[in-house]
């Protein structure tokens, strides 16, 4: 396995974590002979590794952070790749009485008012950065509660999950780790599908010329299989108990309601 | 090395306006660890002395398991005390997850045995010397367990700081049993780990060489203190 | 705590065919005989004839692999504070000669109101007064073992064991501890002890138990050990002669 | 309670069907935390002896530096290993980022610490009894190291069982050197962290199991070997 | 790396206003003196007067705070293989019999073919041959003290430092090695021991150095010693009394 060849690829754990990766890799290893090692970190390291030259490409999900990497020159090149989409779970009790409401908004506003216990990532990645937009889309100032109703774990996804399950509280998730996830206990889906909670993710490609060591060419081979009619596919066709989780969208104007 | 002179800048800057959130998780680390190391002391040294002391059928398993244990994983310590102490765990009524003493009950998981095989070693060791002398002035075993303690106190306290470097430094446990909730359970290192998570690598080493700092106050402020009733007493 | 048999004697001593082996080599053999009597036993014998073996035997702090050795119908252990031992190599704690001391004093439970008078008379006994504060480790060789006498003689047993007690001191300090334990005898303490110094035995003992090779060779009185040997053994090794089975050139 | 049996029977399925991904990970993990031991022992033990037996200015200080840095925080000596590695820092030409070699460097950096302030405080125990004797002998100071290096020789298996211990358990150092890349530098501890993150408990707590499991394995064969020669040298 | 001072002479001994102090206390206080004599010298003193010091001075194991001691121009170093010294409470290695004989040959390099004839010469002289595979730490306290002769002696040094080296010793044993010290001092060795055995000196020094609270009180041929000591505390020393200072009863 050291002799043959290999990329290293900087992604967020939503991507690694739910199965996504592991579905793709191989049948991008079947056709080109090319493995890629995948290095699961939050959005911002994913793009520190990139930026530092340790990877080759990366793919993440905060548009206004990879607009800078561009901007800045550690990236040539980004494309949309596909989306996902975020939901909005907690304790089955539902004590803010959320239930049956169809809007992230409006769930939001419910939890504020019975201060319910919510978990936030409070980490700065993408799903963190994703949630104080929907506060601030509420209407609903938190700082000043953290630590009482409104908590932040600064842990992965999968960590605030089980903090959610264990304080009985409610929380932001990605789908793919919503659904992933295996040790839900008492927790329970109450909004989903709300066009704000839509989520793009975008594939840079590391400039060769900072870097001059990076595998330029073997990369951006990635990258268009990726964003080519049969990486789209493989990307449509993963599910996850019957879900399909990732929706691919490149070469497409990117419809991403949330972006100011 | 620039990254290495700015986190030190940062370092410094964070301790010289005494900023707020970094007392409040130095003191968390400081007062869990302290008390971690504290309970796994008290029933480390005695057992560690015991088993080096008393002979009884499947002592060698004891040890054996002691030693193996030293290398206990924070995070499947931090796991089973989750659910141990999870609303639907045996100990979920105590309500005790997510809080400080949660993470104290993990680190002393983590730390007794490190204390208890260390501390069997050192307590071997001067047996060797001691043991037919306190014998035969007449000493129970229990009162040859005090005594050796007392008389290797010294290394001992070399003993309790490796117990304490490991609470001290490790984030696995006090991750999954604290959760790093800000204001409630971040520590030093559950802070380092996030600020890494969010590639702010700066504050990261910032942290951590304000960490190491402490951790270098408390041993040399121990060993001056140990240094000095030394002196006094020889 | 201290003393539970004060009433009791502690003779005869019974030693009733007494074997210890280690490692398939026998050092102590078929040793069989009772003491009755409470003046010094001193018990002679090449080096490595199992003269210290007996001594820890006697202690309880080696048990007989068959056998058994009693004092009167007691089978000693070595937390009883009725007899105090000295041994051959003894080690100091690293505290003060009088720390050292009292440990032997808490050790054996006695009331604080009665140590002081304890330790002012074992260390002026000993000569140590002086060196009450220095710490044990560094004191000259005769300073340690004087200490250890001390630390022995301060519980007043109704037994005291010594291996070799005055081979590092001084004349003055050995005919000291030879006047002590004359006298600690003559206060009815059994004393049972080691000597290479066959001066200090004829002085001393009343009887001689004679080991050689781990067997008791001879038992007799010390005017009749001394004057009239039963065996060739005995007789060279009175005349600091080579013994049988002995290597040395 | 359950979770426990769960898992317990996870951990025996996987050992029983020889799951490939399990013995991938558990040897990539024995074979990095083996030689991080080995390495660190072979710089700890000297370095220990030498800081027990040599007097010189500043000693004291670096005694204490020592006992604190039992406590460095796995993720930041991943941090500046990372640095160091990383393609913009000073060893970066390398290419060893994200490479079974970085894991092991951070390990050695973690490890070499305890191994040094355990060995000096068994070493400086040992030289209270045999210093003078050994110096009548004639022993320089270098072969009075090496003789009571050999004379403590079981303690000091007790030492790097310590060492070992934090090795073979850290889970900062590793991923951040090594990536946790699946079929290249996927340990035990990493992967644990994974299922952990993913809300596998039961696969985490089985793969913990299992590396307990192997930790107990390996001490014990060691433990009996060093048991087979003391007996046989006695 | 042996005897790089093979053709000097170490005599005489200079002992030059030597001063030893620890925490305020004298122990040993202005010596000065020359030993010229080959004989066996003797120190003498009771419990605690600096002869273990004086000895430990004399291989170079401690620095006096003042003065020197040179043996001729030579300034001791306890790496010096020209001479050995038995510590008055030795350790010995936990390994075999051989193997601590073995450890001091490979300490100062003698070569591997010469060393099977020095082992087997030294185990023999000592008696120890039949003991050679027994771990050093279970002998017998008289065995172990024939291992730390056989220790000093298999190098064939020019001075052998010897504390108290009889003190454990049987008589044959005591007998044997006064035979041994007498015989390698007849060679040409010089030998500087101390011994609380007056009987032992008697036979064995050619002179003696009385010490007493860190002074030297007298320095004198044996005879004259024993026959005529100048001070009243050789006096009292010989006649095995207390001597003024001493505290003890
Ligand atoms: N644990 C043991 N294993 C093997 N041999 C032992 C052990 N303990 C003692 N011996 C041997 O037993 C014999 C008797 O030992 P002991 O110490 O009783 O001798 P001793 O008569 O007191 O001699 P000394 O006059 O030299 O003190 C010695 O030869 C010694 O080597
Ligand atoms: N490091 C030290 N600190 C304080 N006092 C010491 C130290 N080392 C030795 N002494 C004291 O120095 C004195 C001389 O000791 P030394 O061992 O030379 O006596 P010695 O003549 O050999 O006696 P002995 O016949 O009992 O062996 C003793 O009183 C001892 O307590
Ligand atoms: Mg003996
Ligand atoms: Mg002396």
């Amino acid at each position: 396995a050291e002799k043959s060849p290999f990329i290293t690829l900087s992604s967020t754990t939503s991507t690694e974590n739910s199965g996504l990766l592991a579905h793709l890799i191989p049948r991008f290893r079947q056709k080109t002979g090319i493995d890629v090692r995948v290095i699961a970190v939050g959005t911002g390291r994913a793009l520190l590794l990139g930026k530092r030259g340790d990877v080759d490409l990366v793919l993440v999900h905060h548009q206004a952070s990879e607009q800078k990497f561009i901007e800045h020159g550690f990236g040539v090149e980004r494309r949309d790749v596909m989306y996902n989409d975020f939901v909005i779970v907690g304790p089955t009790r539902d004590p803010a009485n959320v239930n049956g409401l169809t809007t992230s908004i409006a769930a939001l506003r419910q939890i504020y008012a019975h201060a319910a216990a919510f978990v936030s990532r409070g980490d700065d990645s993408g799903t963190h950065k994703k949630e104080l937009e929907l506060w601030s889309l509420a209407g609903i100032d938190v700082q000043p509660h953290s630590g009482t109703w409104y908590r932040e774990t600064g842990t992965g996804m999968g960590a605030t999950l089980n903090i959610a399950n264990g304080m009985r509280a409610y929380t932001l998730a990605d789908r793919g780790t919503w659904l992933s996830f295996r040790n839900r206990g008492e927790l329970t889906l109450f909004v989903e599908n709300d066009p704000p909670l839509f989520n793009q993710y975008g594939i840079i490609l590391i400039n060769p010329q900072r870097h001059p060591h990076i595998k330029f060419k073997e990369a951006k081979l990635f990258a268009d299989w990726l964003t080519s009619d049969e990486g789209q596919q493989a990307i449509a066709g993963f599910t996850l108990a019957g879900q399909q989780l990732f929706f691919p969208n490149a070469k497409r104007a990117v419809p991403v309601a949330t972006r100011k | 090395m620039n990254d290495f002179s700015q986190a030190f800048f940062k370092a410094i800057q964070l301790i010289a306006r005494l900023d707020p959130y970094l007392l409040e998780i130095v003191s968390l680390s400081l007062r869990v660890s302290f008390t971690a190391v504290l309970i796994a002391s008290l029933i480390g040294l005695p057992s560690g002395a015991a088993l080096a002391l008393y002979k009884f059928y499947g002592r060698g398993f004891i040890v054996a398991l002691l030693n193996a244990f030293m290398g206990l994983p924070p995070v499947v310590v931090g796991l089973v005390v989750y659910l141990m102490l999870s609303r639907s765990g045996p100990l979920g009524v105590l309500g005790l997850l997510f809080t400080p003493t949660a993470m104290i009950v993990a680190q002393v998981c983590l730390v007794t045995p490190i204390i208890a095989a260390l501390a069997r070693q050192t307590i071997m060791d001067a047996n060797l010397e001691y043991h037919e002398q306190l014998r035969a002035l007449g000493a129970t075993s229990l009162r040859m367990m005090k005594t050796l303690l007392w008389e290797t106190r010294y290394s001992l306290l070399t003993v309790t700081f490796a117990g304490f470097g490991r609470a001290i430094a490790e984030v696995g446990a006090v991750l999954i049993t604290g959760g790093n909730i800000n204001h409630s359970t971040r520590v030093m290192t559950t802070a380092i780990a996030l600020e890494t998570r969010k590639g702010n690598i700066e504050l990261a080493l910032a942290l951590g060489m304000i960490l190491i700092t402490i951790s270098l106050i408390v041993t040399t402020v121990v060993m001056s203190v140990r240094h000095a009733a030394y002196q006094y007493y020889n | 705590m201290r003393a539970p048999v004060s009433n009791i004697s502690v003779l005869p001593l019974h030693l009733n065919h007494l074997h210890v082996t280690r490692k398939g080599n026998s050092l102590l053999s078929d040793i069989d005989y009772s003491i009755e009597t409470d003046a010094v036993t001193v018990i002679l014998g090449p080096n490595g004839a199992g003269k210290s073996l007996l001594l820890q035997v006697a202690h309880g702090l080696v048990n007989p692999n068959e056998g058994s050795l009693r004092w009167n119908t007691l089978m000693p252990q070595p937390q009883q504070s009725w007899r105090a031992f000295i041994l051959q190599k003894p080690v100091l704690l690293r505290r003060s000669v009088r720390a050292n001391l009292e440990y032997v004093l808490s050790l054996h439970k006695v009331e604080k109101s009665e140590r002081g008078a304890l330790l002012r008379t074992a260390l002026q006994h000993t000569g140590l007064l002086r060196l009450a504060e220095r710490n044990a480790r560094v004191l000259s060789g005769g300073e340690q073992q004087r200490l250890n006498i001390a630390r022995a003689w301060i519980l007043r047993p109704k037994v005291v064991l010594l291996d070799e007690p005055t081979a590092e001191l001084d004349p003055s300090g050995t005919a000291a501890i030879e006047h002590l334990i004359g006298s600690i005898s003559q206060q009815g303490t059994k004393v049972f002890m080691t000597t290479h110094d066959l001066g200090q035995a004829r002085r001393l003992a009343g009887d001689i138990l004679f080991l050689h090779q781990g067997k008791l060779v001879e038992y007799s009185s010390t005017p009749d050990f001394f004057r009239q040997p039963q065996t060739t053994t005995a007789k060279n090794f009175i005349a600091g002669k080579l013994l049988n089975g002995d290597q040395r050139q």
